[in-house]
């Protein structure tokens, strides 16, 4: 989540849910919280009945808002419009939260000259590279800094070409940056983002949005009201933010709203990211993500990371947190290659391999369908129908040699070769598919023991109840064993490239008849160990550069501290303070609620008695309170860098946010994103309308993937395609439906594939509630069920009416429910930052009845042409775009 | 090697799909048989209009039109037994008459009553066994007494006529004490044959079936009043002597009579409201109710002939068979279509025809005021009546206490 | 043992339907079929012989006086129903063979190794609450966990309930509670919430549903009778006319054969 | 004896011996249902565990008998559920015990029309040497720069994020710090 990451320094929601409990007023957004994460909106309901206003932003009226005081709709993909417009109505009315804006965020830091706003380009930021399609950050930089800011959260755009790294330590002159207090220099961030959002008036939100001006006020006078010294706000967010071309903006947006209003780091206020799945969160902590490695450290790319001196230098920061950078990389080193690992050879570095461009998953099934991937493990995952373009998933899956599934049934993704749709319909035959492929079945969580990182970070640790079934074994176990034989096979080999797995530590105890690996051990290796006695470090403050220390997470270091087993705690909550610090673990250091300094006032009292949370003890010293602190313990308040400190020394006593360069929270991001510093409303790839406040239609930065098996529409007003649509989940069921769909209890609560209309857009369509409607896009077709409700609303953006429909992704072709596929609709697009696809606002065409053929673009369907005088509109200004790439399809 | 299908391991089985090597199924609910669950879940309609014009509606609020009740599971045994019963308990009963008041020349007929009572009994309990979901639990039905239960005073009525009746017949031409443990039999099985032709109008009545309960104090007696001209008919049918077929005509004619004055009664009764006298005017109830009207009426005129014919008097008797059938059939199925229509059980509580009417209270549990109080129980209404508006614009009224 | 209940309270049920599935995880109920309905997000319809917690949810056009929603006059209520386990049950009292009881917490329980299914209780029940599961033979409903609560456990779907909508306890609290809910609702504006069937002063026909709720509209948008009575209070007029059909059948007896026999006499 | 012991069980017995009048309670009580008590009693063992579902991270008591899972609902201790379980988590039963489980290894040889069962250890074996295989066909040791890469695009993995931790750690350590395997991607990025 680098858009947290990027502000506030870690990609990790800056509360916890039972905080959203003490907040005056919750604003839901890009999340449907009541029907995605029900049991969390406890804490929301237990707010609202304490008082609090509720307010839920959405495209469709959802459980959410049944629940909620307010209800604002708004159009699929508008949300930094919105945002914006609440940052404008913040800085236009003086709401914004003086003290903490000026002492605890970089509003005061003066720009460079060269910097050039959208406002002046029209919808680009100064540094665009057209050659590359790529922004370089130089421009968005301090005065006076030498080269980038390091930013704290997504460290490997240090090493994207113009972020400037070049093996210098950067961050050195940090505490030379000239500020303004008053907030008065043209070039200073405040007035920056003020110019930046000076057109983000009410009126323009209404027109982008399609909300109504009284309701837009409302929302903002009501979140303006409930922020202060005695009042916080919390903003909720999920994918329903994420899933866009621009997505990482929008949790930016949030987070300038909420530091504007002085809300992070304190009680009943913060973001709270709410993630979709057990372990997601602990999922990019301990990645398998391509471009890191665990605890956010960036993988190498090959230009930039040829030594490890250089590659530290590029990512080491010499103020901030991000100074014990070298500390962490070389623990995690011995990690992974234990004795092997030595100073001489830089640690095995060379051993990690390197990057050269984009690897994620969208990338990797594009170049799969080209033929260029041989083997493919797909482990409790099922992209065929929790992925963009299902079909092209297929298309890749069937020109891979092998493929290894592993789950708890057999999902779509193992049946690809002979329940998928063209196979069923004779497009496709078993026979001609190549693929050979093993399913593994999985053990489920009740047979096998570990921790899920839930959505505030916790670890917590479930036990296991039961043996798994038959050959069914953990992944742990797969991978355990399959490690061991893949040792065995190079363990002879004298190639060079083959160092690597003959290094790889991999000693794991097992236990039981099934000799399995032990958890806890993999547990102990994450927490770190002095390597001399193998004794558990306490955290990763005891970790070293110098190879005396092993840790395969530093971020998850203290979680198994003193030899225990912290995240398996299990303190009862009505035991403890409502913090419950003593149930399971949270990352960092068990803090629940980060960046808690800033709950306290420049001279380390609670801004008010009321939303009193960690403050000052002057007499022991130390920062005290209900949490453990999110600051170095014994800095006083008064503290105050000098000129020419390094690393954490350049954190003054009002520095809350210890893992920025600056110590600061970022309103303005001088580094770290790909697409601009400031959040900009950019229109979806396809949207109904185009972007009114600026030339370029889109993000400027963003994915494509040009391919005639991933057709887009066109840019803005498709005449096929003439209706917005947005897709989601629902209570009863679970993403891909592997874990839903198989579940007569859950499948007969929701058993059909739906789509939401309005009665406006029922009647237009011809549509009947109940009735078959087939959708379209150039990527393919579905049939589903209408559902007609007034909780779909058509749109009012100036003159024009807009559609909206909503469509539930769960279905595929095996389990207890069938139906199709939503995500055969969508096309691969992606976000710059993270390459999240963008599934929430795109276009569509809906026609009554069912499907008479089932079109898919991957296999061989040409979209219908635009009709005759309707010519294609550019998404971009003149020599702006993703850059013309090559193309890759072969067919 | 065998292959594994998707289909294989989607299988509906029964409807909880618990591997036993897993998990364990001993919840309360686990012992619920299920033998095909798609056969257990028929096809449900559809909801073609839009849910929020569906069920919101300022007059005849409902949820999207769904039944608030759920119809009565009972099949064609029942009415059926509803006949058979009757004509059970009016012949034990005329029997008795006719040993008691008769004399020697009705002691056949008495006989022959018992023997129809006693067959009737019998198949009663065949056809109710038949209806049971567990039939091999029929004794059951004499765990306990329960008063309030007409179905469990029913069943005790009935076995006890079962009882009687079948000693009656059994000891009906012995002499000694025996004859006379057999006329007593008789006697209590008449007694027994009065709540046995009634009970069965009680147990209707005694539901939330609106049309039943609406026509609770008419029913018994159409019930009755048919039980009557059944067993008459039926006796008519059956072989008898000249001066029996004197007595049968009367009673059959009497009962005929009864039965369509009592009808007419019952159609009275549900003619509070057009939803609950709707059962009886349309769809398969309200056919078999004309048709039963029209066969109790030709029936009775064809017994009423001047110069009656032969099969002038097979064809009223079959009338009357056919008339009093198709009476419970009606009375059946309209109470089936009642349960159905959710407004039949809506309207008429608003209407105060719901507990009010017992318990006299005066707003309903939303603590509205009733749309019409019954005159007794109209006081100073607590605040003025607010014409109907939207759902929306529609206020609770708190009683006071 | 005490009286034991359920408050349900519509204004904080999210709809989740976590209510149904624990219901039928506890008792292992299988699904009733895989049909969509086409009535907003309820595919269940109804409280069945194997479900024993249905979500009701209510699309209005209308608005709620709390709520200020864009663009629409409109709301959706969602309301989780169960069993009632009335003061004075229709089921209870009509069943003949004793499978149905009153508990030692004044709960209603249908014993599953009793019932015959002789489906009167199906009939009697003025919620529509009781059915009989035909391939199975006999009536089943909520039994308000009664296994659960010999060793004080909270029933299932009361325990799952992530936003407390469903409220189990001893029924004299949980009216209390119910009392000041309203209360504070009446003061936030939200001057249609109501008790639905909270005691016999508010619902005379049934005595008071042990498991009550919380109301913001008609009960007959929630599928709710608004004046159920339980069918034994009427039932004695249904007693009394029988008797006197009674006494009618006996002197249309003995009269026809008084009559007939002097006709023949004569 | 039966006989006997079968009448004087008789429920109308005890009600005129009770005289209860109506016998709505005790009196119609079955044997079963006055010995009734959870299933949970009967539990061997109750497991802590976690909700495999989304990540609010509701906590779960697992609750065991035999090795076979009796009960599985929400754990009052944990400060975030607070023993409550959305619909997903509380059919956490029927995911873990239910038919649609596979427990055999399958494997689908090329082109081939169905699944075949194949021992675990065999599945392994099979794996490890394409994984070798593919590996060592497609290995990048440096580009045309000359810089190194030590990397291998030929193979890919996707991994969901209902994986534990140490199965991530794993699954990392081996696929890249092992083997050199780019492209590891996760349910993060969807």
């Amino acid at each position: 989540m680098p858009g947290l990451g990027i502000s506030f320094g870690r990609g990790g929601a800056t509360t916890f849910q039972q905080d959203l409990a003490n907040a005056d007023c919750i604003v839901i957004m890009g999340s449907n919280m009541a029907e995605c994460h029900p049991v969390g909106f406890q804490w929301v309901m237990e707010a609202r009945e304490r008082g609090a206003t509720l307010i839920h932003v959405d495209p469709r009226f959802t459980r959410t808002s049944a629940m909620a005081d307010t209800y604002v709709p708004l159009r699929a993909g508008s949300d930094i419009a919105f945002l914006g417009g609440l940052i404008h109505y913040l800085l236009e009315n003086e709401r914004y939260f003086h003290d903490y804006v000026v002492h605890y965020t970089n509003a005061p830091a003066i720009l460079r000259e060269d910097f050039q706003d959208t406002e002046d380009l029209d919808g680009l930021f100064s540094g665009y590279d057209p050659e590359t399609g790529k922004y370089g950050p130089h421009t968005w930089q301090y005065e006076g800094m030498d080269g980038v800011v390091p930013a704290a959260g997504h460290k490997e755009v240090f090493s994207e070409p113009g972020a400037g790294g070049h093996g210098k330590v950067r961050g050195k002159h940090i505490t030379e940056v000239p500020r303004d207090k008053t907030l008065q220099h043209p070039r200073c961030v405040f007035q920056v983002l003020k110019r930046h959002y000076a057109r983000y008036t009410p009126d323009v939100v209404s027109r982008i949005c399609g909300v109504p001006k009284e309701l837009f006020l409302k929302v903002a006078k009501t979140l303006c009201d409930n922020s202060g010294r005695e009042r916080t706000s919390a903003f909720c967010y999920a994918v329903g933010w994420t899933q866009h071309s621009v997505g990482v903006q929008y949790i930016r947006a949030a987070a300038i709203v909420q530091l504007l209003l002085g809300n992070i780091g304190r009680p009943g206020g913060g973001i709270m990211a709410l993630r979709g799945h057990a372990s997601i969160q602990g999922s990019s902590d301990i990645p398998t993500l391509y471009n890191l490695l665990p605890g956010y450290i960036p993988m190498p790319h090959a230009p930039d990371a040829q030594r490890l001196a250089q590659y530290i230098h590029n990512n080491e920061s010499a103020s901030g947190w991000w100074s014990q950078f070298p500390k962490y990389i070389v623990s995690l080193l011995k990690a992974y290659y234990g004795d092997a690992a030595t100073k001489k050879n830089e640690w095995g570095f060379h051993w990690i391999p390197k990057l050269t461009g984009d690897h994620s998953h969208m990338s990797t099934v594009a170049n799969m369908a080209d033929g260029q991937v041989k083997g493919y493990f797909v482990m409790g995952e099922n992209p065929v129908v929790g992925s963009m373009n299902g079909a092209l998933q297929r298309k890749g899956l069937q020109k891979l040699e092998w493929l290894v599934v592993s789950d708890l049934t057999l999902t779509e993704t193992a049946e690809f070769w002979r329940s998928a749709p063209e196979v069923l319909r004779g497009d496709v035959r078993p026979q001609d598919i190549q693929t050979e492929v093993f399913f593994i079945p999985a053990a489920a969580h009740t047979e096998k023991e570990g921790t899920f990182t839930n959505t505030q970070r916790l670890l917590q640790w479930h036990h296991k109840a039961v043996e798994a079934p038959g050959e069914a074994r953990s992944d742990l176990s797969f991978l355990y064993e399959l490690g061991r034989r893949l040792k065995k096979l190079y363990a002879d080999s004298r190639e060079e490239k083959d160092r690597a797995i003959q290094a790889l530590t991999w000693d794991y105890p097992t236990k039981g008849p099934r000799e399995e690996p032990e958890a806890e051990a993999v547990l102990r290796e994450i927490n770190g160990c002095t390597v001399a006695d193998g004794k558990p470090v306490s955290g990763f403050t005891e970790l070293k550069d110098d190879g005396s220390t092993a840790c395969g997470c530093w971020l998850y270091s203290g979680c198994y501290a003193d030899g225990v087993n912290q995240p398996a705690r299990r303190k009862p909550g009505r035991e403890q303070t409502w913090v419950a610090s003593e149930w399971g673990w949270a990352w960092p250091a068990n803090r629940r609620l980060l960046y808690n300094r800033a709950s306290a006032d420049l001279e380390g009292r609670p801004w008010s008695e009321r939303k009193k949370y960690v403050w000052w003890d002057a007499q022991r010293g130390r920062w005290t309170g209900e949490d453990v602190p999110d600051f170095i313990a014994d800095r006083p308040p008064s503290y105050r860098a000098d000129k020419g400190d390094r690393g954490l020394d350049v954190i003054s006593g009002d520095d809350p946010f210890l893992m920025q360069a600056d110590g600061k929270g970022w309103l303005f991001a001088p580094s770290g994103m790909m697409d601009g510093p400031l959040p900009t409303h950019y229109e979806p790839l396809e949207s109904p309308v185009p972007n009114f406040l600026y030339g370029q239609q889109c993000n400027p930065a963003r994915h494509e993937w040009r391919r005639k098996d991933n057709p887009m529409h066109r840019a803005w007003g498709d005449p096929r395609y003439p209706y917005v649509v947005t897709t989601y989940r629902l209570t009863e069921h679970h993403t891909a439906g592997g874990m839903s769909r198989w579940l007569s209890w859950l499948s007969e609560l929701q058993p059909e594939l739906f789509v939401e209309v309005s009665p406006e857009l029922a009647e237009e369509a011809e549509l009947e509630n109940g009735g078959w409607c087939t959708v379209y896009t150039a990527r393919g077709e579905i049939e589903c069920r209408v559902l007609v409700t007034e909780r779909m609303r058509p749109l009012r953006l100036g003159g024009r009416r807009v559609h909206q429909v909503g469509l539930p992704y769960h279905w595929g072709y095996t389990g207890r429910v069938h139906g199709d596929s939503t995500n055969d609709l969508i096309g691969f697009t992606a976000d710059p930052n993270v390459s999240i696809q963008e599934s929430k606002a795109f276009t569509c065409n809906l026609l009554p009845g069912r499907r008479s053929h089932d079109r898919r673009a991957a296999f061989g369907w040409e979209p219908w042409p635009l009709p005759p005088g309707v010519v294609e509109v550019p998404r971009d200004l003149e020599g702006v775009g993703p850059p013309e790439q090559p193309p890759q399809d072969k067919e | 090697m065998g292959d594994i299908r998707p289909e294989d391991l989607e299988k509906r089985q029964d409807g909880r799909n618990i591997d036993s090597r897993l998990g364990d199924l001993s919840g309360e609910g686990a012992q619920q048989r299920v033998k095909d669950t798609d056969e257990a879940n028929p096809s449900r309609a559809l909801l073609r209009t839009r849910p929020s014009v569906s069920g919101v509606n300022a007059e005849e609020p409902s949820y999207y039109g769904q039944p608030a009740l759920k119809e009565p599971v009972w099949i064609w045994s029942i009415p059926l037994y509803f006949y058979v019963g009757g004509v059970a308990g009016a012949a034990s009963v005329l029997g008795v008459a006719a040993e008691a008041v008769g004399g020697e020349g009705l002691r056949k007929l008495g006989y022959r009553c018992r023997w129809v009572g006693a067959v009737g009994d019998i198949v009663s309990s065949g056809l109710l066994i038949h209806d049971l979901g567990r039939p091999e639990r029929l004794l059951n039905m004499l765990r306990v007494f329960r008063p309030t239960s007409p179905m469990s005073v029913g069943s005790w009525v009935m076995v006890g006529s079962g009882a009687m009746n079948s000693a009656a017949v059994l000891f009906a031409s012995r002499r000694g004490w025996l004859g006379r443990v057999g006329d007593g039999a008789a006697v209590a099985a008449g007694l027994l044959g009065l709540p046995l032709a009634g009970y069965t109008a009680v147990l209707l009545a005694n539901t939330a079936v609106p049309v039943w309960q609406a026509t609770r104090k008419s029913l018994p007696l159409l019930f009755m009043s048919s039980a009557v001209a059944s067993a008459g008919s039926l006796l008519e049918l059956l072989p008898h002597s000249s001066h029996e077929a004197k007595v049968l005509h009367l009673f059959s004619t009497m009962g005929k009579v009864g039965e369509l004055m009592t009808g007419v009664a019952v159609r009275h009764e549900a003619s509070g409201l057009e939803v609950l006298e709707r059962p009886l005017k349309q769809g398969v109830s309200g056919t078999l109710w004309k048709a039963a009207r029209v066969c109790a009426a030709a029936s009775l005129a064809l017994g009423l002939w001047p110069r009656r014919t032969r099969w002038m008097k097979v064809a009223g008797a079959l009338l009357g068979t056919a008339g009093a059938i198709a009476t419970r059939f009606a009375m059946f199925h309209a109470g089936k279509a009642s349960a159905r229509d959710p407004q039949a059980t809506f309207q008429p509580q608003r209407e105060a025809m719901g507990a009010a009417e017992v318990t006299g209270h005066t707003h309903a549990s939303d603590g509205k005021p009733f749309k019409f109080p019954l005159p007794v129980l109209r006081e100073t209404p607590r605040r003025p009546e607010r014409p109907e508006a939207a759902s929306g614009a529609w206020e609770p009224e708190i009683p006071v206490p | 043992m005490g009286q034991k209940g359920f408050f349900t309270d519509t204004t904080l049920c999210i709809g989740c339907k976590a209510c149904e599935v624990a219901c039928k995880q506890w008792n292992q109920l299988p699904d009733d079929g895989f049909q969509l309905t086409g009535m907003s997000y309820d595919n269940t319809g109804h409280l069945g012989s194997s479900t024993w917690r249905h979500v009701a949810f209510v699309e209005r056009p209308v608005p709620l006086p709390t709520q200020t929603v864009g663009l629409l006059d409109f709301s959706w209520l969602m309301a989780s129903d169960v069993c009632k386990h009335c003061q004075r049950a229709g089921c209870l009292e009509a069943c003949p063979t004793g499978a149905i009881i009153r508990t030692e917490f004044d709960t209603v329980y249908v014993q599953p190794d009793v019932c015959n299914g002789c489906g009167y209780c199906v009939a009697a029940c003025p919620f529509g609450v009781v059915d009989r599961r035909e391939d199975d033979g006999r009536a089943w409903k909520c039994t308000l966990c009664y296994d659960r609560l010999g060793e004080d456990m909270t029933p299932a779907c009361a325990k799952a309930c992530p936003t407390a909508s469903i409220q189990f306890g001893d029924v004299d609290e949980l009216r209390e509670r119910a009392q000041r809910r309203v209360e504070q609702l009446h003061e936030k504006g939200l001057e249609q919430a109501y008790l639905y069937g909270a005691d016999a002063e508010n619902q005379p026909g049934t005595g008071g549903l042990n498991a009550f709720f919380l109301l913001v509209d008609k009960p007959e948008v929630y599928n709710l009778p608004p004046d159920p009575v339980v069918p034994t209070m009427k039932g004695r007029e249904a007693w009394v006319s029988a008797g006197w059909g009674a006494l009618g059948m006996a002197v249309v007896a003995l009269g026809a054969v008084l009559l007939g026999r002097e006709v023949v006499r004569g | 004896m039966g006989l006997f012991a079968l009448f004087s069980r008789w429920p109308l017995l005890r009600q005129l011996r009770n005289k209860d009048s109506t016998a709505l309670g005790e009196t119609a009580m079955s044997a079963r249902s006055e010995k009734l008590a959870p299933r949970t009693v009967q539990a061997d063992k109750v497991v802590r565990s976690i909700c495999p579902y989304c990540a609010v991270g509701c906590g779960q008591k697992v609750y065991v008998k035999d090795g076979r899972i009796l009960d599985i609902e929400g754990d009052e201790d944990s400060p975030i559920s607070r023993g409550r379980l959305c619909p997903k988590g509380a059919a956490s039963f029927q995911l873990v015990t239910g038919t649609h489980r596979v427990t055999d290894v399958l494997y689908r040889r090329p082109r081939a029309m169905q699944w075949e069962r194949i021992p675990l250890h065999k599945a392994l074996d099979m794996i490890a040497e394409r994984v070798k295989q593919a590996r060592d066909s497609t290995w990048e040791s440096h580009d045309d720069k000359g810089r190194t890469l030590n990397r291998t695009l030929g193979i890919a993995h996707l991994g969901g994020a209902t994986l534990d931790n140490e199965e991530n750690y794993l699954i990392k350590k081996l696929f890249t710090g092992g083997l050199g395997i780019v492209q590891v991607e996760n349910q993060a990025r969807i």
